[in-house]
Order: structure tokens, then C-alpha cells, then sequence
């Protein structure tokens, strides 16, 4: 420390009057104001970055990936999906989901459904913008919003997707009563 | 029961991995016989918990204690109370650590372990006007909370299934 | 007046908290005070309760993973480890060199943003305006993008994995980090220069809020805080955990114990920090960045029980883990630092003034998410 | 008031008199308070602005261009809002405070004067007058302490007036000297008095620390950081206007502000030569010139409550009341010696020099006494 009293004051306010007059002049904006304008301007978000989880399907909306199988349900920390199996009507299962909710209230975004599926047909999405009204009703998520395009997908997580995809594409959709694969 | 010089050899020689398993009346010269013995200097107290053995019908207390003098550690100091609330007693060490008054508060709070001694013995994380001990293998939460319906009434059947207790009033909310 | 001519005074019963800027969330403290004089003190915490470890009593243990992040919700990356390297010592998995690697690479630049807005909130408590915390935001900001770009999420990262870690770093990240680290002396540098020498922090901090060395380990003070106090104890140097060995670091030790040292060692711990950040970023060596046989499903621990920690940035953190070999823990327990760090608050605060309360406990530096669990 | 009085008659031959007379008793009232009130909307911007280009924020910028309507929009959020009164409150006491709060800022405005032949009142002793009134505010803000029943609130008031009453003994010293300057109360002979080249009473030496110390204690009058500590709000949340919400925070907020406005106002007319400035004095358009003269000063010690407001931490109570008794007093009692220096001195150069040590030997040596054992060097171990 300097034995100069009132030394440090000074230097402190040379510092904010540097931020201050920075704070117009510097050119590269994220060193100084690093806001984003939001509704005007957006981040580019990271590709792994990941909010809630949609269902992948191929080419139409009824070529889903998702085989029902549970594993997500079972493995989701907070317990917040929910999967009936579809079944024709001798009842004989039809490895794809009658009903996937997922209650996005209580959803933490952890990604582990995405991460132990072994169909990759449960993916984490990159939209923030979900609020809803209503507090329960409205953040429950049924299976038709639930469901988005692979190339979707691919706008989205373009890197992942190819990678998804070039692990997928001998085995397509595997055949009804094959084990899932260890992960 | 081993005396004193095993206790020391084996603590002071390897002590990655030991514990030791105390009498309740013998806790509190254990304790501090490992904290000012020469070759140990036990002399910090790192965690402090309760761990539930329901099969076993008793609660186990677990003190984990370190040398910041000598760099070694941890041991597991335990002692086993009877489950049984009023039985439950422990010795506390709060005297010779203070590092445990609030882990044993939060031990009495969660798994209803009364430490004999203690300075300040009240609940730390529940309200003070809580009865149970939450932490207890066999609590059963009570039916009073303001419950946020979820909206899937299946979940919420299959949740009541799965011996979780619904409140009639959430159903209701749902209808 | 009364008749010996001395006036009579009451005290004052004040609630800081649960309401109330600075108690840094939901936290009371009930004091008692004699004008500006506090003689009693006693901390109320659990308003932010959750029962944590009943929760992850109930679910796998992979399924824990994400709940560590909201422990201390500005560490999570050290919560992830800390938790990871308890259930791997219990069951045995060894973890490559290159997840140790990224795990200290994550662990120190937490530790930056943890100490950088803990000190700016210091000061914030203080009296200053914001602004500190503001520069320390505007810089953990860049950390924070680097996390979401590695792990997907700013805050709640939940990267680490029994045996290593989720995802691998490629070369565009590691030069990220290699960015935030070389730019992270001049911010410090900036910082210092506006309020390490300022008279009116040094009077407020100097001698305000003591904590004698004796005291600290008695009470199981751990981390920057007990440094200040002169505890020589760093969980990376005793215990080794990692590969912390690997690194030449210094540990800065305060002599006076008082809030300026826990301040100032926290700076300092930030500039050690990023010797260690330099050192990984410039050897970490390729390979598996998990281990082969660790698995994400069905995952089982052998019966026994262990206790992992970490030198977390507030202090020690471990883990207590009880397992019976099943899918599940039977008893997690957590060691959280700012709950037990809690524990002298009263110890310190007795005969400082009101305002000092509130920067003594901003320099104790909890997260409401740690201390109520 | 006779001037605008005159004017009246010039340009309406017809007016009665007594209607004029209200006329030019009302019209500067009106100006004073329109001009002082948009000041005050502005100021407000500004300084949300400034703070947060000092944060690296971009400050309001939602509302209008730039965000310039912020102001109205936070005036117009604060008038719909709620207004709550605690019901173990003092009701009329706590209803009273806020309004109270604001009367005397608003009147010592009577004195200031903007511009060239503009002052509403020309008191004889206009700054006797101004400090007196100024003062009074501290009686809103313990009535507001007290009536609230909260102990916050009552922390606060304590503290507010334990810091008033201690700041105003240095703060009406270091006026002393200017008065001895000007040998007037007056406002308007005090500006007069700084005329010339240099001839602001800021430029020498027993001015400087006189504007140093009013300039401080004008700031712990109105309880600007970093002596915010009626309203520290990281110890006492909002110290005694905690319990305030709606219009009547709105107008503690607007109290403060004008407060801070009319004591710049004055430290401007005491010791920066007012309205004073080249172009001041010319014919037709001086006054307007004088008038921008009087606001770019101003703007100078705006800038400097601004700039320490984002910049320094706050002090605590006993470290405040011993700035003012043991540092700030006994200096602004040298400050007054050094202007008798000054004033019979035989010659500038040796009163400006004698003056000059005098006061750079008083503070070196009332600093070392006040501050001697209370910094020390720290230095760190480190252990690998």
C-alpha cells in the first residue's frame, strides 16, 4: 500500500472513468458492454447448448425413433415423463409411444434422457421461449408438440445430427422385440 | 475392543481408509484421546452425519476427522444409538470440536439423534414447529403440504400407487 | 435518566433477513443490538430446505448428477466432481488423464468465477454500487459461455461423469479457455486497482470481523477462509485428488484473519488459479476423456461407505456415501462448506457494528443452496 | 421580482397592480420550479445512464429515445402503485414525512441564483437562509424513521440525523470563509464578489479546501454515496423511507434529489463563481448565457456525485462521524485561520503562499493524527 492517503481513491476512479468513457469507444462490444439486447439482438447459441427435450422423427411425423421403451422415464431424475405404449387391438405392444408427456415444469433440462436413449430418439432442444400462462396445464407437453424433424435437428445441433445420423443409417429402426443397445 | 496403542498404530500408520466403531459411553474419551494425542492431532472435525440402518435398528453417527497439524486422515469415528426416539441418545462432541455444533443440529433436525451436551440443540433446517425427523428411513411425509397439482392426473394416480401420498384436495384441483 | 445518571438504554432486536439485500438469499440473522453494537447473534438458515439428500436417496445414483449443480449453484462443476470422485472411489473406477485434466481445467475456472464474484459482492455489501460486481460479472460471463458451450449449460452443468466427464473438450473450446485465462490477470489487475488500496474498504475490512487461527480449525472452517486465518490447509496439496500433483502452485496464507484477508486471499487464490489453468490448458494430454467401462445405466456401487472431497472454491465439499450395492444410494450425505463456514458467524460478529455483520458474512461467502440443501 | 415586476408593466400598461404584483411574485416560483423539476427528470436519467456506462451497463434505454422517458414512466409506475401504510404505522406522521421532505429542498431554491439578475428572493442573508432550511430535512427523515415502526427504518433516521447535525457544524465553517470573502450573506453579493480572472473563490487556497470540505459535506447532507447510510441498503434495506412505497417514495426519492440539486445549486453560488462566466455580462442574451454558465458548473458537480457514487464503498457510522468531528472540523477551523492569513497579508503572493502552507501543513498533519495506526501493510504467505 501506498503511504499516500486518498491514493487509492483516485485509482479507483481512474478505473471507472476508464470503464465509462471504454464503454462508448471500445469497438469489440464484449469487452465492455456485454449485454444483449434481447428481443432485438440474440446469441448465437452453443450447439450443445440444451433447454428441453422433442422427439426425433424421419421424414413424417409417424416415422418417430421413439420405441416406448421407458428407459428416459425410468432414468429422469426428476421423474417428469411420462410414456403409455401404444398397442393395436389384440394389445399386442406396438413399440411407440400412445402417449409421451413431458411435464416441463418439473423438467431440469439435465439432459439425461437424451444422453441414455439408445435410439437418440430423444434430443434436447435449443428454444428458451416457453412460457406459457397457465402454470400447470400449459407447461405440460404432449406428444405432438413434442415432436420435431430430424432436419430440424440438424438446424439446430447440425455437428450432432450428422454424427446421429452416420451411427443410425445401417441399423434404421430396429426391428420390434431387439434388445436397446448397451450405452 | 483394541487399546489405545493399536488404535494408535492403526490410525497414525495407513490412515486412508479406517473407522471406528465406539461405544455411545466411550465417544467422548475416544474423541478426545484422537484429539490430543501426540501422533494423531486429530484436530478437525469434517463431517458429521447420521446414516439410518432401519434393518439393523439402530442410527449411526458418523464424525470424519482429519489432521490439519499432521495432514492425515480421515477416520471414521461411528457410534450406534437405538432408533427408538427416546433412546436415541449420542454424547456430543461439540466441546471438543466446535466444527460439529451445526452438523450435529442438522443431524438431531433430519434423524432425531439427541446429542447429550450440546450447546444449542434445536432444529436447523425444518421450522421449529416440525414433529418428524425427515431423514428417517420409515417417514412418511405429512398430508399438509401446499401441494402443486401436477397436471397429469395418471402421473399423479400412478404417483399414489407407488405409496407416495396424494392429498384429495390435489385430485380435486385436477378436476 | 436513571439514578446514577447513566442514561438507560434497550436493546434492539433486528431480523436481517430472510428478507433483505444482502444476506445473499434466503438467511437470517437474528441480532440483537445495542445501538450499532451487535451482542448477539444467531443464524436462521432453511428457508430454501429441500431435503436434497432424502431425494437422492430415492433415485439412481447417475440421476444425482444434476441435483449436485444446484447445491452450490455457482460451482457446479466442482459439485459435479466432488460428488463424482466419492462414488468413484467407492467403486473403484479409475479416470483417465485426460478427464482429470478437464476436470481441473473446470475446477479452477470455477474457482475464478466463484472467488471473482464472491469478492465482488463483498464489495457490493459494502457499499459500492454495484460495480465490482459488475466487472467480475462482465468477466465470469466469458467463463460461463464456455461452460455452455462445453456442457450445454451456463450453471447447471452437469458434465462430470463417474469415470470422467460427458463431453470432450475440442481444440475451439480449449482455445476459449486458453482466452478467458490469458485475459485474466489484466481484470484482476483492474479489479485490485479499483479496490484493494481504497481507504475507505481498508477501514472498513481491517481488524473487522476476526477469526483466530485456533478457532478456525476447531471449527472446522475450511477453504479461502480458513487461509486467511493461517491455516495451511488446501485439500489439493494434502490429499492429491486428480492430478493436482502434477501442478506447481503456491497457497497464499493470511495472517490476521480479519474480512481484508479473506478479500485478499481470495485475489490471490484467483492469481494461483491461473498458473494452475496455464499449466493444464498447456499439457493436457489426449485419450479417452471417459473411462471404457464406466456406464451410465445400471449402475452399481459395491457395498460400503466412503467419504470423497475436494478443495470446492468455498471450501471443502464432500461427499458421505453409504451404499448397499444396489442402483441407489442408501445414504448420501453432503458436506457443504458455507453451511459449517456458518458456524463462527456470531464468533466474529459480536462487538463489530451492524454494517459490519453484513460484510463479515459476505466474506464467510455461502450459497443458500449449499447451506440449506 | 422588480424587475419582472417593471416588465409586466412595460409590456401590459393595463394590468392591475395588484395582479401583476402576484405575477411577478408566481412567474419565478413557476420558472424556478419548472426549470429545477425537468433538472431533476433529467438528472435522474443521467445518472442511471452514467452509472451504467461506469458498470458497463447500457442504463434505461427501453422508454423513448435513449430512454429518455424514464423518468415519466418511473413517475407514472410509482403513481399507480400501491401505497402502503404499516398498520402499527404513526399514520398522520408517516403521511406527513414525505411531504415534509421535500418543502425545504424546494425553498432553498428561493436563493439560488441561475442567472444573471434571476434569483426568486434576494435574501440578505440568502445563505444563512439556505443551510438553516436545508437542515430541515433531517427532521422529515426522523419523522419518517420513527412514524414507519420499523427498526430499519429507525436505524436509518438515527443514523440520518446523528450524520446531519454532524456534517452541518463543518459544512457552515467552511461557508465561513466565502462569507468572510464576500462580507455578505447575500447570495447575489457572493456571486458578484468572485468576479474577474481567478476570482472564484475555488481558485484559491482556502477556497479549494472550503469547496473540498462543503463539497463532502454537501454530499453527507444528502446522503450520497459514500455516505449513503440513512438508506445503506446492503445493512438497513432502505434505511427510513423503508416503508414507503407508491407516490410517497416517489417523493423521498424526489426530496433527495432536489436536495442534491439545490446543494450543488449553492456550492456552485458560494465557490464556482455562480452564474459568472465570460459572456455573462453582455447586454441582451447574458442572462441566458449566464444561465448556461450556472448549469455547466453545475454539471461539474453532478459529474463528481455521480462518478463517487460508482466508484467508492460506503463508510461506516463511526468512521462518518469521526470524518466530520476529527478531520473535516478541525480543518475547516485552519481553513478560517488561513483566510485571516489571506486577508492581511500585505501582499497576494504572500497571503496566497502563506495561506497555502498553512492549510497543506494542517492537512498532512490532521490526516497522519486521524489515520496514523488505522492502515496497515499486509503481506501473505505462501506454502507449496
Amino acid at each position: 500500500m501506498s503511504n499516500l492517503l486518498g491514493k487509492g481513491l483516485i485509482d479507483g476512479l481512474v478505473v471507472t472513468a476508464k470503464n465509462f468513457v471504454g464503454s462508448y469507444f471500445d469497438g469489440n462490444r464484449k469487452d465492455r458492454l456485454f449485454t444483449y439486447q434481447y428481443p432485438e439482438e440474440r446469441m448465437k447459441l452453443p450447439e450443445n447448448s440444451r433447454t428441453f427435450p422433442f422427439l426425433v422423427y424421419d421424414g413424417t411425423p409417424d416415422q418417430l425413433r421413439c420405441t416406448a421403451c421407458k428407459i428416459c422415464e425410468t432414468e429422469c431424475p426428476p421423474q417428469c415423463i411420462y410414456i403409455v405404449m401404444e398397442r393395436d387391438a389384440n394389445g399386442k405392444p406396438l413399440q411407440r409411444p400412445r402417449v409421451f408427456d413431458i411435464d416441463i415444469s418439473v423438467c431440469m433440462q439435465c439432459g439425461i434422457c437424451a444422453e441414455v436413449c439408445p435410439f437418440n430418439a430423444i434430443k434436447m432442444d435449443c428454444d428458451f421461449e416457453r412460457s406459457k400462462h397457465g402454470r400447470f396445464e400449459d407447461l405440460l407437453v404432449h406428444l405432438p408438440e413434442l415432436l420435431k424433424s430430424n432436419e430440424y435437428y440438424h438446424q439446430i445441433k447440425s455437428a450432432e445430427a450428422t454424427r446421429v445420423d452416420a451411427t443410425r443409417k445401417p441399423t434404421k429402426k430396429p426391428a420390434a422385440g431387439t434388445k436397446p443397445e448397451k450405452i | 475392543m483394541p487399546t489405545v496403542e493399536q488404535i494408535r498404530e492403526m490410525l497414525s500408520a495407513g490412515a486412508a481408509k479406517s473407522s471406528l466403531l465406539v461405544e455411545r459411553e466411550d465417544l467422548l474419551a475416544v474423541a478426545k484421546f484422537l484429539k490430543t494425542d501426540p501422533q494423531l492431532q486429530f484436530d478437525f472435525c469434517s463431517c458429521v452425519t447420521a446414516v439410518d440402518y432401519i434393518k439393523q435398528d439402530c442410527i449411526e453417527v458418523v464424525y470424519h476427522l482429519y489432521s490439519v497439524a499432521l495432514k492425515h486422515g480421515p477416520v471414521a469415528l461411528k457410534v450406534r444409538a437405538p432408533r427408538a426416539l427416546e433412546q436415541c441418545h449420542v454424547p456430543s462432541l461439540t466441546p471438543v470440536w466446535r466444527g460439529c455444533e451445526f452438523q450435529e443440529r442438522e443431524a438431531f433436525d433430519l434423524f432425531g439423534v439427541k446429542f447429550d451436551g450440546h450447546p444449542d440443540l434445536r432444529r436447523i433446517l425444518m421450522w421449529d414447529e416440525f414433529v418428524d425427523h425427515p431423514m428417517r428411513k420409515d417417514y412418511i411425509p405429512p398430508m399438509d403440504y401446499e401441494w402443486e397439482p401436477t397436471p397429469h392426473g395418471e402421473t399423479l394416480a400412478r404417483a399414489k400407487m407407488q405409496g407416495g401420498t396424494v392429498p384429495a384436495s390435489a385430485l380435486e384441483a385436477k378436476k | 435518566m436513571s439514578a446514577t445518571g447513566i442514561i438507560e438504554t434497550q436493546t434492539l432486536e433486528v431480523s436481517l433477513g430472510p428478507q433483505h439485500p444482502s444476506t445473499h438469499g434466503v438467511f437470517r440473522m437474528d441480532v440483537v443490538l445495542d445501538g450499532e453494537y451487535v451482542v448477539k447473534l444467531k443464524p436462521v438458515m432453511g428457508y430454501l430446505h429441500r431435503n436434497h439428500e432424502q431425494i437422492a436417496e430415492k433415485i439412481a445414483w447417475i440421476a444425482n448428477m444434476p441435483y449436485t449443480d444446484r447445491l452450490d449453484y455457482f460451482c457446479s462443476m466442482t459439485n459435479n466432481w466432488a460428488y463424482a470422485l466419492a462414488v468413484e472411489k467407492m467403486a473403484g473406477l479409475k479416470v483417465p488423464e485426460r478427464a482429470e485434466y478437464i476436470r481441473v481445467i473446470m475446477a479452477e475456472l470455477t474457482r475464478l468465477l466463484n472467488h471473482s464474484c464472491a469478492i465482488g459482492f463483498l464489495l457490493s455489501d459494502c457499499g459500492a454500487w454495484f460495480t465490482p460486481v459488475l466487472y467480475a460479472l462482465r468477466e465470469r460471463e466469458r467463463i460461463l459461455d464456455f461452460f455452455e458451450t462445453v456442457s450445454g449449460a451456463r450453471m447447471m452443468c452437469n458434465y462430470m461423469r463417474f469415470g470422467g466427464v460427458r463431453v470432450d473438450l475440442d481444440d475451439q473450446s480449449l482455445a476459449m479457455a486458453r482466452d478467458i485465462v490469458a485475459r485474466w490477470p489484466a481484470f484482476l489487475d483492474e479489479f485490485e486497482k479499483l479496490m484493494t488500496e481504497n481507504e475507505v474498504l481498508i477501514a472498513r475490512t481491517q481488524r473487522v470481523g476476526i477469526l483466530p487461527r485456533e478457532l478456525a480449525i476447531n471449527a472446522s472452517i475450511t477453504g479461502p477462509m480458513a487461509r486467511a486465518s493461517g491455516v495451511e490447509y488446501d485439500i489439493r496439496k494434502v490429499d492429491k485428488y486428480g492430478v493436482y500433483d502434477r501442478f506447481d502452485f503456491r497457497v497464499p496464507v493470511g495472517e490476521a484473519g480479519d474480512t481484508f484477508d479473506r478479500y485478499m486471499i481470495r485475489i490471490l487464490e484467483m492469481r494461483e488459479a491461473v498458473k494452475i489453468l496455464e499449466q493444464a490448458l498447456r499439457d493436457i494430454p489426449a485419450g479417452p476423456f471417459i473411462a471404457p467401462e464406466a456406464k451410465l445405466r445400471n449402475f452399481k456401487v459395491p457395498a460400503g461407505d466412503g467419504y470423497g472431497r475436494i478443495e470446492a472454491p468455498k471450501g471443502e465439499l464432500g461427499f458421505y456415501l453409504v451404499s448397499e450395492g444396489g442402483a441407489k444410494p442408501y445414504r448420501y450425505h453432503v458436506r457443504p462448506p458455507s453451511f459449517i463456514n456458518l458456524t463462527i458467524l456470531e464468533d466474529m460478529c459480536l462487538g463489530q457494528k451492524v454494517a459490519d455483520t453484513v460484510i463479515i458474512l459476505g466474506s464467510v461467502d455461502i450459497v443458500l443452496g449449499e447451506v440449506d440443501r | 421580482m422588480d424587475a419582472i415586476y417593471q416588465l409586466i408593466h412595460a409590456y401590459c400598461p393595463t394590468m392591475p397592480d395588484l395582479l401583476a404584483l402576484v405575477l411577478a411574485i408566481l412567474l419565478p416560483i413557476a420558472i424556478v420550479m419548472g426549470v429545477f423539476l425537468t433538472v431533476f427528470a433529467l438528472l435522474t436519467w443521467v445518472e442511471r445512464k452514467a452509472l451504467g456506462r461506469i458498470q458497463n451497463r447500457r442504463g434505461p434505454n427501453r422508454v423513448g429515445p435513449v430512454g429518455l422517458f424514464q423518468p415519466i414512466a418511473d413517475g407514472l409506475k410509482l403513481l399507480t402503485k400501491e401505497d402502503i401504510v404499516p398498520d402499527a404505522a404513526d399514520k398522520v406522521v408517516h403521511f406527513l414525512a414525505p411531504v415534509l421532505v421535500v418543502v425545504p429542498a424546494f425553498l432553498v431554491l428561493a436563493v439560488v441564483p441561475v442567472a444573471r439578475g434571476f434569483v426568486p428572493v434576494d435574501l440578505n442573508i440568502g445563505v444563512l437562509f439556505a443551510l438553516a432550511v436545508s437542515t430541515a430535512s433531517v427532521l422529515a427523515l426522523f419523522m419518517a424513521g420513527w412514524a414507519s415502526h420499523n427498526k430499519f427504518s429507525l436505524l436509518g433516521a438515527m443514523r440520518g440525523v446523528a450524520q446531519v447535525v454532524s456534517y452541518e457544524v463543518p459544512m457552515v465553517l467552511a461557508a465561513v470563509v466565502v462569507l468572510m470573502a464576500a462580507g455578505s450573506l447575500s447570495s447575489v453579493t457572493i456571486v458578484e464578489a468572485q468576479r474577474g480572472l481567478g476570482g472564484w473563490f475555488v481558485c484559491k487556497p482556502w477556497g479549494f479546501v472550503g469547496f473540498v470540505i462543503f463539497q463532502l459535506c454537501a454530499m453527507a447532507e444528502v446522503a450520497r454515496t459514500p455516505f449513503d447510510l440513512p438508506e445503506a441498503e446492503s445493512e438497513i434495506v432502505a434505511g427510513y423511507h423503508t416503508e414507503y412505497s407508491g407516490f410517497k417514495f416517489a417523493l423521498f426519492q424526489m426530496g433527495e434529489y432536489v436536495a442534491a440539486i439545490t446543494m450543488g445549486g449553492i456550492t456552485v453560488t458560494m465557490f464556482l463563481g455562480g452564474y459568472l462566466g465570460p459572456g455573462s455580462d453582455l447586454p441582451k442574451i447574458g442572462w441566458l448565457i449566464s444561465a448556461c454558465w450556472f448549469f455547466a458548473k453545475f454539471g461539474i458537480i453532478v459529474v463528481i456525485n455521480i462518478w463517487a457514487r460508482g466508484t467508492w464503498p460506503r463508510v461506516r457510522v463511526d468512521q462518518l462521524l469521526g470524518f466530520a468531528w476529527k478531520l473535516l472540523l478541525p480543518l475547516s477551523l485552519v481553513n478560517i485561520v488561513a483566510m485571516a492569513v489571506w486577508h492581511f497579508s500585505p501582499s497576494k503572493l504572500v497571503g496566497w503562499v502563506a495561506s497555502a502552507v498553512l492549510l497543506a501543513v494542517a492537512i498532512v498533519a490532521l490526516v497522519r493524527l486521524n489515520a496514523g495506526a488505522a492502515f496497515e501493510k499486509r503481506s501473505y504467505r505462501f506454502t507449496s
